[in-house]
């Protein structure tokens, strides 16, 4: 079945982009990695007929909640330039 | 079983999801790493979530023209761990954020992003 | 009996028992004296050194309780001849020993020695103190083998009574315990050489050096007490242990013969054998003396 | 490199205790009984066409209600952290000017998407979350092109405050007035499938939109703040 | 009624509404948390109340206008009311406690305070899966908030790894719902209950983790490291809302989904709480911050009430009550506690003297420590005592085992803090906050602890008998105490009578004796205190304490009964022993090997309780199969009272630094409470022909053992309240012989024996302790010549001497010629031999306290001593008075005394005959004769030295043949020191300090493994995570057998 094939596709990425999450050498590439995987992870809620879910999860997993992490690595970065 | 079915390649990927999360967040000593290895971790067990309310084959929970109220009960997939993982989401984004804020008040104090260097209480 | 005649009677005991206490000891000290090639006391000697004790005229006191140790002192001679029945058999001569038995004995040794104690403590000469601590050091292990040696009598003959473990050796010199039961009567006479405290074990009195001490506060009529004490005491330790080990006796003359016999074994074994230091004696009573009192016990036990 | 081992062993360990539970799951082909009602009853009771919805605002509020209080509280602790220090910034960031007109266009369009989305939460997806994550977004874009704009906390306090007040109020009034704590139907149920339907539900959700905005928002406010300290 | 919704309706209304409030009303928003609290807390009290008397069914909430478990449901119950009414006192009363740390802070503090109180009775009400966990994160993330109430490195970090473990915990549990709900196709508790879920593997595993995951918010051993960072650094105020409000709320959560789980799952439950209550405490031995000592305590009391959570299959006994007993013991216990570091402002237990300064703050420490412990009349008394005898009816030794264990281990480090507290000299000069808002809230849990703990004796069977009325004269003496010390004491001397003279004529028997020496000997002992000038703060209540608890042993028709009283003596005796001058080392071991002792009875009573099914007394003597333990049990812990060998190193130091009228009450009356002990033991066995023949055996050996040992020991003493002390040991040791016999004249002579060791040890303690308080030192060596000076006093110590050493004419030879008797009537030849040995040697001791103290040379500072207090020759001479009429007539205590043995022991009595003489199978003695013969004989040779002598002259101290000088100083002539160096020489080793090394050992390798286990609480939040992980595999692979 297609979808079965999406999901399982996106599911690997989903993992690759996770560990890119951890192991990556720059923050910010980690930070926007993690948001990807939120990214997908609303996109396989649609695949499971979840739309609302989708929807929060790409507004606030991946959207607010990378601009969060963002703010915050701005933040350090300026406290250990001082 | 069918292993090959859409719930359980979530499922799967969700429950591998968490402990990715979790090779996270007792792996790294960066603070940061391990705020993104928790949230990884919550991202698995949303999708867990949601997979568990997947009835195969069902569409979203929402009546409208094409789900009737009559017939909805055989085609639609429980709305309820939806809910749940609605409000899981949110409650998420509150730690992740309360985490976060620790973490920079944290190296504020001691300029450091090691887990390694917040020893001071022990024992 | 009506109790005044009891009085009498034991009045007339204790009299008797002092002489023989005085004149023993005059007897030993002539024989350790020829033994020594020395020429000794005359025999009579106590009887002229006494009254001249008690007629001093000039005494001194440090306080009541150095006044009262000498009473202490005698009091605790005295009361053991009073509860100490001497002939075997012999209604005039049991004193007041239906108060009490044996037990009664044992403890009441202590009664004088620690008046005794008192009173030369409050004197305030050191070597009192240092006498004492070693007579009563020395004393805790003395009594050991002989409390063992009681305890097999006592299984021995069913009674702590010594009217009648006394009357039990009647009839042959076989039935002494000194034949029938011979371990306990060897740990017992070990354990009296300690309280006779001739050497080896006299350090307590250390013949050199204490004397100075309480015998020299202890002056005048003081030492007349003790003096009287020391006949009286000898006489009837001796008499305790005639009556537990060597059969009693019927009447006077046997009881005069063994007390001597008694009393002069102490002093032999002493001429013979250098003096012990005090930790040395206290642990020499707990080997040979306190093993042969244990075997008294297991073989009469048993 | 031991430790890591180890490390290992006992993920493998907690791999192994999921997979027993996953083993346990055999992909489910119809409902659970209090989905079910939740089918069969829920748009009776509730006059929602959005069963997450009539799920989320009415049988299960009072998590909603909790998770309202978690942001509430969230915003409220990271407003702690601010309270140490009260500097003002002192460089201005240059922002460039695509991103300051976009923004112009943007942010009010956000705004109102956002709000679209929790006034259509009972009928179609979205709802109070989703649409005032929306709004935070919009919130966050015009920080980022206006660093100076200064935001009145007082406002978003009062927004917030006022909308989480009523929404305790309205969950309140169920008990009075319908069968119990957030009851919906406080109000008429209306026809199903309109705007104006579903009882207090698109009243509770604008509300939790207004306070999910606000709060985040707040978040927003206070991390981009600290950001602009030091 | 008003709803229980309205708790949260409060809370968070509230919360939102105080964004209405300018900053500037900071008051106004303070004024209205503390309504909204107070608020909450009315609603719990209101469903609590209606609960009482009438079995309401509990009643269901439900929300949304839809039944469960379509819609989230509250459940309101007695349980669920008890639970959130005690949590919002708490919150309530922290929050004034926190008041201007909150107002400080501002208005966010307030909210998230009244946030996390609220989450706390949503976790306790809700009937939902989820919800629940929504309020867990909720709970989680207000504590982290809370947490930076004092803003430091200390409270970040800490705070940090709360957040990251509390999340990953939620994390957990959110699986373990969102399986159950695949399972279950339900959220709500009651209903997966009810509709059983199928006997799958991952349905148990999915439980697993639910329970699991909220055992793990419990902070189990070892998996708590970031718990143990949060009590250390969070402000007090927080720490207590933690351990006394999360801690309980938790508690419930984990009681409410227990039922979900199988049987399998309690017993994790023990296990985990067992070990961590051990392992907590074990690590807390060495911890010297006192927030973080009352972390470990606290967990380690949490695991506890884990683990009778688990024990629910095993009891049959209601459990919530037990569980209700001990979770609001230490919910006040340790809420007050916590509140109390904050007052105090130093966190190095260590610096806890300055509290002294503050007697009332210092009582309140006493109370928690005490109530946290377990004694009465506190709550966690009774609550333990149930658990105790529910779990040997069901045969869990091992559990018994573990947990009185843990308890004692816990009360070594709070003893040890609390004897900093009352003694250790501190040179901080750091003040006490004792503002009111910090001390009224503290205040009012102490006060709460003892209603509560009044309220819990009527929970539990046979609780209703205990007589309150003493305890409530305690009290009354604690709110007395600002009054004069002479007020005080003829208040307690009155009571005391009154007591007695309600409890003596209802005796008989033996028990009659001990209340004699108990009650009488009370009142005797309390005649000296009159010399006290000033208020003597703390004495009275304390005194008191003993003698009431002694009297309750008396009382005691139950083993209930008798433990509390048991306990309540020991308490009391504690705080007397510790008023003395160096008793802090001291009071701690009394404390430890009385608690030990006293716990060995506690499982001994178990055993009883399991083998008569009752608490009566009299359950003791069917002890089931387990009679040889129980007895050993019971034997060992009233020997630790009686401080026999191994077991009396607490002795010497306690009763010998206890100030000089307390030395009596320890030592002559006290320890005769072990006595008691054991003659209830022994009777207990069955008389002189029971099967268990080789305990008595043994203890006879120990007897005489002790005896030696005691005795030798007083012989080389240098200090005279330590010789006597030794002595007592002693003389302890033969008592313990003497019963051991279970012969009708051992019996005799060990009661008897009881009787004039009261009596002397009394005379000895007072007048040697009238010497110390007139020279101010314990050496003897400093002493001398007081004979001139005390004249009454050394009549009085001389005559108890005789008595003590057993000459003729005195009583106590009648202990002497008993011993012969029973010995070779018995045929313990050696043993018996052991204890003559030792009554000689006590002649070593008996000489050396009356020439060193009394005679040799005065010294000269003290010249100018007088007489001892007259209010300490009272005493004495009435005791003397009573030892002389009994030397003289011994046939009036031992005839009467010899009948009341006779339906114990028929065989072998003494007769007696008209005369007065005694007459044993094999022996005789009459004690008037002797007594007459000696005094006559005395008084005659008296009168010869009198006459003979005329007036001797008296001479001045130094005048004595000392080689014509005259003795420099008094010190070189009075030959006080190292008396018996010869002696010591030769027999010293039997004296040799092994079984104090022996007991340092245990100490030291116990603290050091404590102190090796805590090393796993690195300080990383990181490994603190690692930890929940692998505690997670490790329970699941302990449960699973594997996976």
């Amino acid at each position: 079945m297609n979808m079965t094939w999406i999901a399982l596709i996106i599911g690997l990425i989903m993992l690759i982009m996770a560990f890119a999450a951890i192991y990556a050498k720059k923050l910010a590439v980690a930070i926007i990695a993690a948001g990807v995987v939120s990214l997908l992870a609303s996109i396989l809620y649609l695949t499971l007929a979840a739309p609302d879910v989708a929807m929060t999860e790409a507004a606030i997993g991946s959207g607010l909640s990378t601009i969060i992490f963002f703010y915050a690595i701005n933040k350090i970065r300026k406290q250990s330039h001082d | 079983m069918e292993i090959f079915q859409l719930e359980y390649i979530t499922l799967i990927t969700g429950g591998l999801l968490v402990l990715t999360g979790l090779w996270g967040i007792i792996s790294q000593k960066n603070l940061i790493r391990m705020v993104i290895g928790f949230s990884l971790f919550d991202t698995g067990l949303h999708v867990i979530m949601i997979s568990i309310g997947y009835i195969r084959n069902g569409t979203a929970p929402i009546l409208d023209k094409a789900v009737d109220k009559v017939n909805a009960a055989g085609q639609i997939v429980d709305p309820l761990p939806q809910a749940l993982v609605l409000t899981a989401i949110v409650i998420g984004l509150g730690v992740t954020a309360l985490m976060l804020a620790y973490v920079v008040r944290l190296h504020k104090e001691k300029g450091s992003l090691n887990i390694t260097n917040f020893k001071d209480l022990k024992w | 009996m009506s109790i005044i005649a009891k009085l009498l009677w034991v009045l007339l005991g204790l009299f008797i028992i002092l002489n023989w206490g005085l004149l023993m000891g005059a007897l030993i000290r002539k024989i350790v004296a020829r033994v020594g090639k020395r020429v000794g006391i005359r025999w009579y000697q106590p009887w002229l050194s006494l009254p001249m004790l008690y007629s001093t005229r000039s005494s001194i006191s440090h306080g009541v309780m150095y006044y009262l140790g000498p009473v202490f002192r005698l009091s605790g001679g005295v009361g053991i001849f009073l509860f100490m029945p001497l002939i075997v058999g012999s209604p005039y001569f049991d004193n007041f020993s239906f108060a009490g038995d044996v037990v009664v004995i044992l403890y009441f040794q202590f009664f004088g020695m620690l008046g005794m104690a008192l009173g030369a403590g409050e004197g305030g000469h050191p070597y009192s103190t240092i006498g004492i601590s070693r007579g009563l050091a020395q004393f805790t292990t003395v009594e050991v083998p002989l409390t063992l040696a009681v305890i097999s009598l006592a299984i021995q003959y069913d009674t702590l009574s010594i009217k009648e473990i006394a009357a039990a050796q009647q009839g042959g010199i076989t039935n002494w315990t000194l034949f029938t039961n011979p371990l306990a009567t060897a740990a017992a006479l070990l354990s009296m050489l300690g309280i006779f405290r001739h050497a080896p074990f006299n350090l307590v009195q250390a013949p050199n050096e204490i004397p100075i001490g309480p015998p020299t506060e202890y002056h005048g009529t003081y030492l007349g007490v003790l003096r009287t004490n020391g006949a009286i005491l000898h006489v009837i330790e001796a008499v305790l242990f005639m009556n537990l080990f060597f059969g009693g006796a019927g009447n006077w003359i046997e009881l005069i013969i063994k007390t001597f016999f008694i009393y002069f074994f102490t002093v032999f074994i002493g001429v013979v054998f250098p003096r012990f230091r005090i930790e040395q004696s206290v642990v020499w009573f707990l080997k040979v003396p306190l093993v042969l009192g244990i075997l008294a016990i297991l073989f009469m036990a048993i | 490199m031991i430790k890591k081992l180890i490390y290992i062993l006992v993920l493998v360990g907690a791999g192994i205790i999921m997979a027993q539970l996953f083993a346990g799951f055999s992909g489910s082909t119809e409902l659970s009984e209090t989905a079910r009602y939740y089918v069969e009853s829920g748009p009776e009771e509730t006059g929602a066409a959005n069963l997450v919805t009539a799920v989320i605002v009415t049988y299960r509020g009072l998590d909603t209600l909790g998770e309202v209080t978690i942001l509430f509280t969230v915003a409220a602790i990271i407003a702690f952290f601010m309270k140490t220090r009260e500097q003002r910034d002192k460089p201005k960031r240059r922002v460039s000017e695509i991103l300051t007109t976009g923004a112009r266009i943007l942010v009010p369009g956000t705004m109102l998407f956002g709000a679209y989305i929790f006034i259509n939460g009972h009928l179609s997806p979205g709802g109070g979350f989703q649409g005032g994550a929306i709004i935070a977004s919009g919130f966050a874009l015009m920080l980022l092109a206006f660093p100076q704009a200064n935001l009145s906390h007082k406002t978003i306090r009062w927004v917030e405050s006022i909308s989480g007040f009523s929404f305790v109020i309205i969950g309140v009034l169920g008990i009075f007035m319908a069968g119990g704590f957030l009851d919906n139907s406080i109000l008429p149920l209306g026809n199903f499938g309109s705007l104006f339907s579903a009882g207090a539900i698109p009243i509770i959700y604008i509300f939790i939109g207004l306070k999910v905005g606000a709060e985040l928002s707040n978040v927003v406010g206070h991390m981009h703040e600290k950001q602009k300290e030091i | 009624m008003v709803t229980p919704i309205f708790i949260i309706a409060t809370g968070l209304g509230l919360a939102f509404a105080l964004g209405f409030i300018p900053k500037k009303h900071i008051n106004l928003t303070g004024i209205l948390s503390f309504l909204g609290l107070a608020f909450m807390t009315f609603i719990s009290g209101q469903w609590l109340f209606s609960y009482l008397g009438n079995n309401e069914l509990s009643q269901f909430i439900f929300t949304a206008g839809a039944r469960p478990p379509f819609a989230i449901a509250l459940k309101m119950g007695q349980a669920e009311a008890m639970i959130t009414l005690l949590i919002n006192v708490v919150g309530l009363l922290s929050a004034v406690f926190l008041y201007d740390k909150l107002k400080q802070i501002g208005r966010n503090a307030f909210i998230i305070y009244l946030v996390l109180i609220m989450a706390l009775n949503v976790i306790v009400m809700t009937r939902d899966l989820f919800n629940l966990f929504v309020f867990l994160e909720i709970t989680s993330i207000a504590t982290a908030g809370l947490m930076l109430l004092d803003s430091n490195l200390k409270t970040l970090s800490a705070g940090f790894k709360y957040l990251l473990a509390t999340s990953l915990i939620a994390g957990v549990f959110l699986i373990g719902t969102i399986f159950i709900y695949s399972f279950g196709g339900s959220l709500f508790i009651d209903d997966l209950t009810a509709i059983g879920m199928a006997p799958l593997k991952a349905v148990s595993v999915a439980v697993f983790l639910l329970m699991i995951s909220i055992i793990l918010e419990l902070k189990p051993f070892p998996a708590n490291g970031w718990g143990l960072d949060v009590y250390q650094t969070a402000n007090p105020g927080i720490s207590s809302v933690i351990s006394g409000g999360t801690a309980t709320a938790m508690l419930f959560a984990l009681y409410k989904i227990m039922p979900l789980s199988t049987m399998q799952s309690y017993d994790i439950l023990i296990w985990v709480g067992l070990i961590t209550f051990l392992g907590s405490n074990l690590m807390g031995l060495k911890q010297s911050d006192a927030r973080r000592l009352l972390g470990y305590s606290s967990i380690g009391q949490i695991g506890l009430m884990i683990s009778i959570i688990g024990m629910k299959p095993y009891i049959q006994f209601d459990i919530q009550i037990i569980l209700l007993a001990i979770l609001i013991t230490h919910l006040m216990a340790k809420a007050g506690f916590f509140w109390l570091t904050g007052i105090v402002g130093n966190t190095d237990i260590s610096k806890w003297g300055m509290i002294r300064k503050h007697p009332e703050m210092l009582f309140l420490m006493g109370t928690f420590v005490f109530a946290l412990i377990g004694f009465p009349p506190f709550p966690s008394f009774f609550g333990k005592w149930q658990l105790i005898m529910e779990l040997s009816s069901s045969g869990h030794f091992l559990w018994i085992g573990l947990i009185l264990l843990g308890s004692l281990i816990e009360a070594v480090y709070l003893f040890r803090w609390l004897g900093y507290a009352i003694k250790k000299e501190t040179a901080t000069q750091s003040s006490i906050d004792i503002r009111p808002h910090k001390t009224l809230p503290t205040i009012i849990f102490a006060v709460f602890l003892y209603g509560v703990g009044y309220l819990a004796s009527f929970w539990f069977p046979m609780g209703g008998s205990i007589n309150w009325l003493p305890l409530a004269f305690i009290a009354i003496l604690f709110a007395l105490d600002f009054l004069p010390a002479w007020i005080k004491n003829i208040i307690s001397i009155a009571g005391l009578s009154y007591y007695a003279y309600q409890i003596i004529p209802e005796q008989e028997g033996l028990y009659l004796i001990f209340a004699f020496i108990f009650l009488i000997g009370g009142i005797l002992t309390l005649i000296p205190g009159f010399t006290n000038k000033g208020k003597r703060i703390g004495f009275y209540p304390v005194a008191m304490m003993m003698f009431v608890g002694m009297g309750m042993l008396i009382e005691a028709q139950s083993m209930l009964e008798f433990f509390f009283g048991w306990e309540l003596m020991t308490a009391g005796s504690y705080f007397l022993i510790i008023r003395g001058h160096r008793s802090m080392p001291h009071a701690l071991s009394y404390m430890l090997f009385s608690l030990g002792g006293a716990y060995l009875i506690f499982a001994a009573f178990g055993i009883a309780f399991a083998g008569s099914g009752n608490f009566l007394m009299s359950g003791l003597s069917t002890m089931g199969g387990l009679g040889g333990i129980a007895y050993t049990l019971l034997a060992i812990g009233f020997m630790t009272k009686t401080a026999s060998l191994g077991l009396h190193i607490w002795l010497p130091g306690a009763h010998a630094e206890a100030e000089s009228d307390v030395s009596p009450m320890v030592s002559a009356i006290l320890l005769k409470a072990g006595v008691l002990g054991l003659i209830i033991t022994f009777m207990a066995m069955g008389g002189p022909n029971n099967e268990y023949t080789t305990l008595p055996y043994v203890l006879g050996w120990l007897g005489a053992i002790t005896a030696l040992v005691g005795n030798l020991a007083a012989a080389f003493q240098e200090d005279a309240k330590r010789l006597l002390a030794y002595s007592s040991i002693g003389q302890l040791g033969y008592i313990l012989f003497a019963l051991a016999m279970m012969t009708h004249l051992g019996w005799l002579t060990g009661i008897g024996y009881s009787l004039s060791h009261f009596a002397y040890k009394a005379i000895l303690f007072m007048g040697i302790g009238a010497v110390v308080l007139r020279l101010k030192t314990h050496n003897m060596f400093e002493m001398g010549g007081m004979i001139k000076k005390m004249p009454f006093t050394f009549i009085a110590v001389l005559m108890g001497i005789i008595t003590l050493a057993g000459i003729p004419p005195l009583i106590g030879f009648a202990g002497k010629w008993l011993f012969y008797n029973a010995i070779i009537e018995k045929g313990w030849y050696f043993q018996g031999t052991i204890i003559f040995f030792a009554g000689i040697i006590a002649f070593l001791y008996c000489f050396r306290i009356l020439y060193a103290v009394f005679l040799g040379q005065l010294k000269d500072e003290h010249r100018n001593v007088k007489e001892a207090p007259i209010w300490y020759l009272i005493p004495q001479y009435l005791l003397l008075l009573s030892i002389m009429i009994f030397s003289a007539k011994p046939e009036w205590i031992f005839q009467p005394l010899g009948s009341m043995l006779a339906p114990i022991f028929p065989q072998g009595q003494l007769v007696w005959n008209e005369g007065g003489t005694a007459f044993s199978d094999i022996g005789y003695w009459n004690g008037s004769w002797v007594m007459y013969i000696i005094g006559i004989m005395f008084v005659m040779i008296f009168a010869w030295l009198f006459i003979q002598n005329r007036k001797p002259k008296k001479v001045k101290q130094f005048n004595i043949v000392y080689a014509g000088e005259k003795p420099e100083r008094p010190e070189t002539t009075h030959m006080a020191y190292n008396m018996y160096s010869g002696y010591n020489k030769a027999l010293g080793f039997i004296t040799a300090n092994g079984i104090t090394t022996f007991w340092n050992w245990i100490s030291e390798h116990v603290t050091a493994m404590g102190d090796s286990l805590r090393k796993i609480y690195s300080g990383n939040g990181q490994t603190y995570v690692f930890h929940i992980i692998l505690f997670v595999i490790i329970v699941y692979l302990f449960s699973n057998g594997g996976f």
